[in-house]
């Protein structure tokens, strides 16, 4: 399963919620505002890192780059992607869930 | 593969329709079809032929339409969540037109991926 | 447009379906009725009845094999199938009794 | 709008014979946004399809089907009434998540329809054994 996530974590739950309930081996790809959750240093980091050990988590390139934000910042393990990267993971993962 | 992608936002207060168009866009590049759009909640204000964006911001409604011209994606509009906002058949942007909930549920049976992008 | 219902103007829209839901009455009804063409009967009432129930109890106007089923289940099988309430209401339940009982219009959704 | 008149409608059903797991993840409160409302919408508009409906409800959208609603004051429509209807449209698999009910003090017996209250990680296998996830 393939979740993506649109919210930044300071804001709003998605992200937590879609922690909770991603399994062993799904992926998660965070998009929009939730990219500002994929950078070292913040108090959800922890949160995110153990999941990046448990599932694969992305984070959308333009998403980081319209924001400033700097990909050799980001959690290690977390990899970036752009759209195509996005439609390939749609493609690997038969059930995608948006976490909005 | 076949895609479905359902959009829950309007052109402005949320990057949703952009996204949505992105991934569109990326995912017709790579060779699959988007067989169909549905455009519910205030996603219905994306359909609005009176949109008037300044030159220099993205024209979304336009931006639909061509790929629905080119690529023959079926862009479709609720038509009580259009109801409810003022979209109707007289404000409606060419290369949309407008149905039943029933065209949501119909491509996510007939698609093999169905997307969401909301707020 | 409105109707004159003793003495009072209930507005509908260019369809025939009232505008304010709180004003509607059985005058009204029969109104409606003449305008669709449909003589009220006991069954028609019985019909529209059970629509308002209905809509009161759940906000919503039932789909049509919805309330086919619902009819079974409290007036008999013989009266909960198309066959009847077409014989009823020739151009649908959904919209003619719908408008008669003074629901709010099909969206063509649900 | 002859479009409208293509559908499977109210007396026709969607003939397709594919029966697909779709599920309605609700996470909005009803009444401070239109999401609640318009997904139920939807979910009325799948009973025609005969597909396998679920619907979950997690995070604030439990409070969508909480008892003793009376939005007549904020002029709104009182939908949680529609929930009790989606029985008679065989739509019976409601789950919601016990965790979050636990969060928001809430037990069983404020729900005004049967719903079947499951663990987060039961949950997240539901949801992993779908065909198609929609969302608001």
């Amino acid at each position: 399963m393939l979740h993506t996530v649109n919210k930044s974590p300071f804001e709003r739950n998605a992200l937590a919620s879609c922690l909770a309930h991603a399994t062993d081996g799904a992926a998660i790809l965070l998009i929009e505002d939730a990219v500002y959750g994929a950078t070292k240093g913040t108090s959800v980091a922890a949160k995110v890192e153990a999941a990046a050990a448990k599932c694969k988590v992305f984070v959308l390139g333009p998403d980081l780059a319209a924001r400033g934000m700097s990909e050799d910042k980001l959690i290690d393990g977390i990899t970036v992607v752009d759209y195509e990267g996005f439609v390939d993971l749609t493609v690997e993962h038969s059930v995608v869930q948006a976490w909005l | 593969m076949k895609f479905g992608i359902l959009v829950n936002e309007g052109p402005y207060n949320h990057q949703a329709v952009d996204s949505a168009y992105q991934f569109a866009k990326a995912a017709i590049a790579k060779g699959h079809t988007v067989s169909r759009v549905f455009f519910y909640y205030d996603g219905v204000h994306n359909a609005n032929k009176l949109l008037e964006a300044p030159q220099d911001e993205r024209q979304i409604g336009k931006l639909w339409a061509e790929m629905a011209k080119e690529h023959g994606v079926d862009l479709v509009v609720c038509v009580a969540a259009g109801l409810r906002r003022g979209l109707k058949e007289e404000t409606l942007a060419e290369g949309f037109r407008i149905s039943g909930l029933g065209q949501l549920i119909e491509v996510g049976i007939q698609a093999d991926r169905m997307m969401t992008f909301g707020d | 447009m409105a109707y004159e219902v003793n003495g009072k103007s209930i507005e509908v829209d260019e369809e025939g379906y009232i505008i304010n839901l709180d004003e509607w009455n059985e005058d009204l009804a029969g109104m409606l009725a003449e305008s669709e063409g449909v003589n009220m009967t006991p069954e028609h009432w019985e019909v529209v009845n059970f629509l308002r129930e209905y809509y009161a109890e759940y906000q919503i106007a039932p789909a049509v094999r919805v309330l086919t089923k619902a009819i079974t289940k409290k007036l008999g099988a013989e009266k909960g199938n198309n066959k009847y309430l077409y014989e009823l209401f020739p151009y649908g339940p959904a919209k003619q009794a719908c408008k008669i009982a003074g629901l709010p219009k099909p969206t063509g959704c649900v | 709008m002859s479009e409208v008149m293509d559908l499977p409608g109210d007396d026709e059903e969607y003939a397709s014979g594919v029966v697909k797991k779709f599920m309605f993840v609700n996470r909005k409160a009803p009444h401070g946004s239109i999401y609640a409302l318009e997904v139920l919408e939807m979910v009325l508009i799948s009973a025609a399809f005969d597909q396998d409906v679920h619907l979950a409800f997690i995070d604030d959208g439990m409070y969508q089907i909480v008892k003793g609603q009376d939005p007549t004051g904020i002029n709104q429509k009182n939908f949680s009434k529609t929930f009790r209807a989606l029985d008679g449209y065989d739509i019976e698999k409601l789950y919601v998540e016990r965790e979050g009910m636990e969060e928001r003090g809430l037990t069983e017996d404020d729900f005004l329809v049967d719903v079947e209250v499951i663990s987060q990680a039961e949950m997240a296998e539901l949801m992993n054994g779908m065909d198609v996830v929609l969302s608001a």
